[in-house]
């Protein structure tokens, strides 16, 4: 069993560089940081020796403590201080270690942020990364492990990215950097560690266009963030039982890329869709609905979401399995709606077990 | 100070005409805080406020015709018609802007300040705010982290009393004072009286003096009384949650007549010059009443043009219609 | 022109009592309070000569200022205050004059009280309610004219309604007091004026049971809070066309009362779901979303959506008009679905105009 | 204070095995805190706590068993195995809970403390968190209103200097004590040595005293230091954050060792009383341990059971898939 899961292109580059999640960040921010000085970070652990998962590690170190720098505990009021910041010039990044502390934010960052430019008219433009991360395993439990990206994407004046690998975390982390809108850039724990390649040097994935990870007749998926990895491990396991499916990562959930999506029901015929939240709500109602206007009457089954059941993250290892929704969920609905059959694959390869990511991961945190 | 009264009468007056269709909260009886504030400050300092904005706006030196423009949901209000009364704006006169959820700018402000530290420009920042403001968490959260950082910013609480129709007896402990918070935070202050330009002026010069000097934030709470009620032209002294007496008394310490009275007695002011000035006012209120209403609209195909930000937005196009 | 606009139920009883919406509200907490010395309100402006459009008027003379009061302003603070009261045996009713201001005490819905009942297995629930109201017209722009339902209906452990009649108001605010569970109640401001039939003395609306508000076999439209009003006139015009349509209001969308939607989409075979709030993420989704899965290939045409335009609030009037959608464009939307006519009705029976309720509506607020 | 020494110890042990599986921040340094301050509480009064929370669910007499059950997972913990260190209840014990946003459970003592006024129930509510919390604008929300209501309730502010790995410096104006923030707020505030458990008892019942007699809320700040990990069983003061000459200096004011020595040079304290102890309590934490793994898991079919109280709850059925 390798240490970290590694997610290849369709096309690989083969002579690729390849880099962890994490790392992907890193470089995203230090390009940036490096390129224009008025880009900063700040967040509550930024400069301390874990370095937010490694993602900001050594920056202080290279650029200063008046670029990288930790904060007082205040969720809010330094989301005020950061848009302030960036009225005035400034591009921070912020970094909220879990999703659910940035509950605390939702005023500067849905009142404020998200309408400065609209409701002044133009004026005035407030670039602003937030960088949220989703807690999993280890007993993260109930307020350390939401994943609400859908309540951002209901906001217009926001952008919201979640990309699912190194490729896409850097580039859209560039992208987000130089975006002269508040971009939220959502992170999940599990993603971290695994690895891709990595192109050098300064590239964009543009804010909003989806990704096609693998090409598929049979059924179209998609999967938002961690989800994409469960999605595209699936779809080799169901590769093995003659169904091919397509895997799309939106990255992007506002803007979303629609048409991608579109485009590849329309040669499928079926559509799957895996969150890594609650379903009831959730973003992936956002993307049935759409395919359901667009496309009704020419689905070959009833479109399905994957999604957590809907109760608050047990801490119980026990109940860790039974809560997260992973690639045999995907496997069994494919051959559902493809076949017809009802087949619980016993073993699909995964790194992953129980509650925690790969087994270079052991708690606390 | 008068400029400020006046405009806001007209307001008041103008407002049953319904044209201007947004909340406005006026600040007639208040405006010696923002003129003798304001008056300390250079071109280049920074200002932000909250929903009752139009003194610290007039006073910053914000663009009149463009506030009216905005009040009457135009075009070419200083907001483009997006904010009302209650999203103001003025870059060019240093006027950052000014929303209307209770405390919320009070750490963009410090946001501001704090970019000018980053930046090395030498500029203060006045956040304006009402005494209910400092009952909000990130009121607090932005004071402790202006005196963390010892930024350049002066904090103006005008304290009149009243929270909407709340006094400040279900607000805060009896016989504490606002400015106490700010001590509490190791920030320097000083109270005052809001109703005596002078003093407020007085106030104004000796901390940004001290801010200039990098002494680090100082907060201001000046004593004063809004006359009219929380939101909309009108008196409303009779609903019941204020008595006439207690408005009556402040009336007495109206900040305009007070001024105009010490000027006159001491010889610096005459009936003529605060006449000159009144007609003064009252035509260039006319003329940027006139010019809001001559403004056309925002067209309807301009709703969806300032969600974003075009600029620097390697986003890929998607449909105006929706995300 | 009535000055205020009276929605019929379609049987109505016609000996029964009209009252306004506000005045409903009023009543259950009246009557609640009446019941159960436990319950207490609380909330800027309770006390106030307005007493929150009526909704609270008299309630401190009645029971006291310990049971009826106001609070500082600061919102997430006061709602741990409330949380702890509801722990230590209190039935707190809390009130929010705008859902805006509520984005400052997230942490505490979605965190604490939402999860408390579940993160402690059970070993105590957090008997609160919240009252949010919608804000709309008159210029309130950006920052007071949210309608974040969909957030809520997000969140596992919380319930959320939103009764569109005074009938429905009152009975499902008394059920709200009455559960042991955290209850979102969401009020619109344009609701507050609409008179209807309310009985006396106490009765509960089940929380998670739609409501038929009008029946018809062509087309069914989902219609949330104040657009259940829009639906209603819209179908008195589409009668006129001879398209029937079936308008439900969900009334409470978590849980949400999938059944009767299906029931009436079976027979229909047509769907349209109208929200107060932006379509992109929004609640609409999820109702969309849930008929395709459960009756895609049956529809007869594509399901629509009738929404907000993707942007913040605009405050000048000239785009109120164009901002909210009307029965107008729920008439146009169903002439297409039902008859693949495009319409325009130049003209729908409305008391509204512009950007204010009804003729009585005047600003300021 | 030993017991709680000993158990946190016990855990830092046993969590190498990998079978407690959630975040662990344990207490060990700062047990005097916990020990002196609940010492003066009745079975009556209540606490509630945050993410550090062993030391002051013990101290109020929360179940031992159930407490490391609920670490192990298992159905027979505190919380049913749903919530883990983090999330730690005993209600029986006057133990509310406790909950890892930082500063969140301040307000819902606040909360506790106001039912009890509205009730005519005569007890008193402390709250227990770090200094990290009081940089949250809820902190300051909270003793706003409690303040104002003169409510019953101790705020206790364990000071050890960090916030993970954040020290003081960045995050509060230099000479500016935590206490001071209180004092703000109009309440009564004591700085304390934190790892003198008689220094903590009596300023605890000092402040008991003046609250039960109605002089409502009072702060008390306590110095302390906590030995290992932020979060975790291991010492890690070579990483980088804090020096081992620090925590060296900080471990002679061990609260515990302080304690014993003291007893013995008095001759209250043998050091058979000591080993007699500890051995008692070693014995009660290897059953309680042995309880915990010996105990079932929650079983996977009960994972909805507790998202709604089904008291009391007049909603119409719907099916446990979803909502
Ligand atoms: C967060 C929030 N809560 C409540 C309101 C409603 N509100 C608008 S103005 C106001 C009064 C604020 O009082 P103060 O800060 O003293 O300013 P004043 O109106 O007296 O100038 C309130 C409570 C709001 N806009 N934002
Ligand atoms: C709102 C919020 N922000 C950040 C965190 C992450 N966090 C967990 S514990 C902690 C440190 C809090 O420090 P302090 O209150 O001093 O308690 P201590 O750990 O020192 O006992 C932080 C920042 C959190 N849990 N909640
Ligand atoms: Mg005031
Ligand atoms: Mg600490």
């Amino acid at each position: 069993m390798p240490s970290t899961y590694t997610m290849r292109d369709s096309n690989p580059t083969s002579m690729a560089r390849e880099l962890k999640y994490c790392q992907a960040v890193h470089e995203a921010i230090d390009l940036c940081m490096g390129a224009d000085p008025s880009v900063y970070v700040i967040g509550l652990g930024v400069t301390d020796p874990k370095g937010i998962f490694g993602t900001t590690l050594g920056l202080e170190q290279k650029y200063g403590s008046s670029r990288v720098m930790d904060m007082p505990c205040a969720e809010n009021g330094m989301t005020g201080v950061v848009l302030g910041s960036a009225l005035a010039g400034m591009r921070p990044i912020m970094v909220h270690q879990r999703i659910d502390f940035a509950l605390l934010a939702m005023e500067q960052i849905v009142n404020q942020a998200a309408k400065w430019h609209y409701m002044f008219g133009g004026r005035k433009s407030a670039p602003l990364v937030i960088r949220l991360l989703v807690g999993r395993g280890w007993g993260q439990g109930p307020q350390h492990s939401q994943s609400l990206h859908s309540w951002f994407a209901h906001v217009p004046g926001l952008k919201v990215v979640l990309p699912s690998t190194p490729h896409d975390a850097k580039g859209l982390l560039i992208s987000a950097i130089e975006d002269d809108n508040p971009v939220i850039f959502v992170e999940h724990r599990w993603l971290h560690n695994i690895s891709g390649p990595v192109p050098e040097g300064t590239y964009r994935v543009p804010i909003g266009e989806a990704r096609v990870l693998r090409r598929g007749s049979d059924l179209t998926i998609v999967a938002l963030s961690h989800m994409a990895l469960d999605a595209h491990r699936a779809a080799q396991t169901l590769a093995g039982e003659g169904i091919e499916t397509e895997v799309i990562d939106p990255r992007s959930i506002r803007p979303f890329d629609e048409q991608t999506v579109f485009e590849s029901v329309r040669r499928t015929g079926r559509l799957l869709v895996a969150d890594t939240s609650w379903r009831h709500a959730g973003f992936a109602a956002e993307v049935v609905a759409r395919v359901a206007e667009e496309l009704g009457g020419r689905l070959k089954c009833p479109p399905r979401r994957i999604a957590l059941p809907d109760c608050p993250t047990p801490t119980s290892p026990a109940l860790a399995a039974e809560f997260y929704p992973t690639a045999n969920h995907i496997v069994s609905a494919a051959c559902e709606m493809v076949q017809a059959r009802a087949w619980r694959p016993t073993v699909v390869p995964t790194p992953f077990s129980l509650d925690v990511p790969d087994p270079s991961f052991t708690g606390p945190f | 100070m008068l400029r400020i009264r006046l405009i806001e009468e007209g307001i008041a007056e103008l407002y049953a005409e319904q044209q201007m269709r947004c909340p406005v909260h006026l600040c007639i009886g208040q405006e010696a805080v923002s003129a003798g504030v304001c008056d300390v400050l250079g071109a280049d300092d920074q200002v932000m406020s909250s929903h009752r904005a139009h003194g610290h706006y007039l006073a910053k030196g914000g663009n009149l015709p463009a506030m009216m423009a905005e009040m009457y949901g135009k075009a070419t209000g200083c907001s483009g018609g997006m904010g009302g009364s209650m999203h103001l704006i003025d870059l060019a006169a240093g006027f950052v802007g000014a929303t209307p959820i209770v405390g919320s700018t009070i750490p963009i402000s410090v946001g501001l300040a704090f970019a000018s530290l980053l930046r090395g420009e030498p500029r203060v920042v006045v956040a304006f705010f009402g005494e209910g403001a400092t009952e909000e968490g990130t009121f607090h959260e932005a004071l402790n982290f202006a005196a963390l950082k010892r930024l350049s910013i002066l904090f103006v609480c005008e304290n009149n009393l009243y929270s909407v129709y709340s006094p400040l007896s279900v607000r805060r402990p009896a016989g504490r004072p606002i400015y106490r918070l700010a001590d509490g935070h190791g920030i320097e202050s000083r109270q005052g009286d809001g109703n005596d330009v002078e003093e407020v002026h007085a106030l104004a010069q000796e901390a940004l003096g001290q801010i200039r000097a990098g002494a680090g934030p100082m907060f201001l709470e000046f004593a004063t009384y809004r006359w009219r009620e929380h939101c909309g032209p009108n008196f409303d002294n009779r609903i019941g949650y204020r008595t006439e007496e207690e408005f009556l008394r402040w009336r007495e310490q109206c900040p305009v007549e007070r001024q105009r009275r010490k000027g006159i007695e001491n010889g610096w002011l005459s009936e003529s010059d605060v006449k000159g000035w009144s007609d003064e006012i009252r035509d260039e209120f006319s003329a940027a009443v006139a010019f809001a209403k001559a403004s056309h609209w925002p067209e309807t195909r301009t709703m969806l043009d300032h969600v974003y930000s075009a600029a620097n937005s390697p986003t890929v196009e998607v449909g105006r219609r929706a995300a």
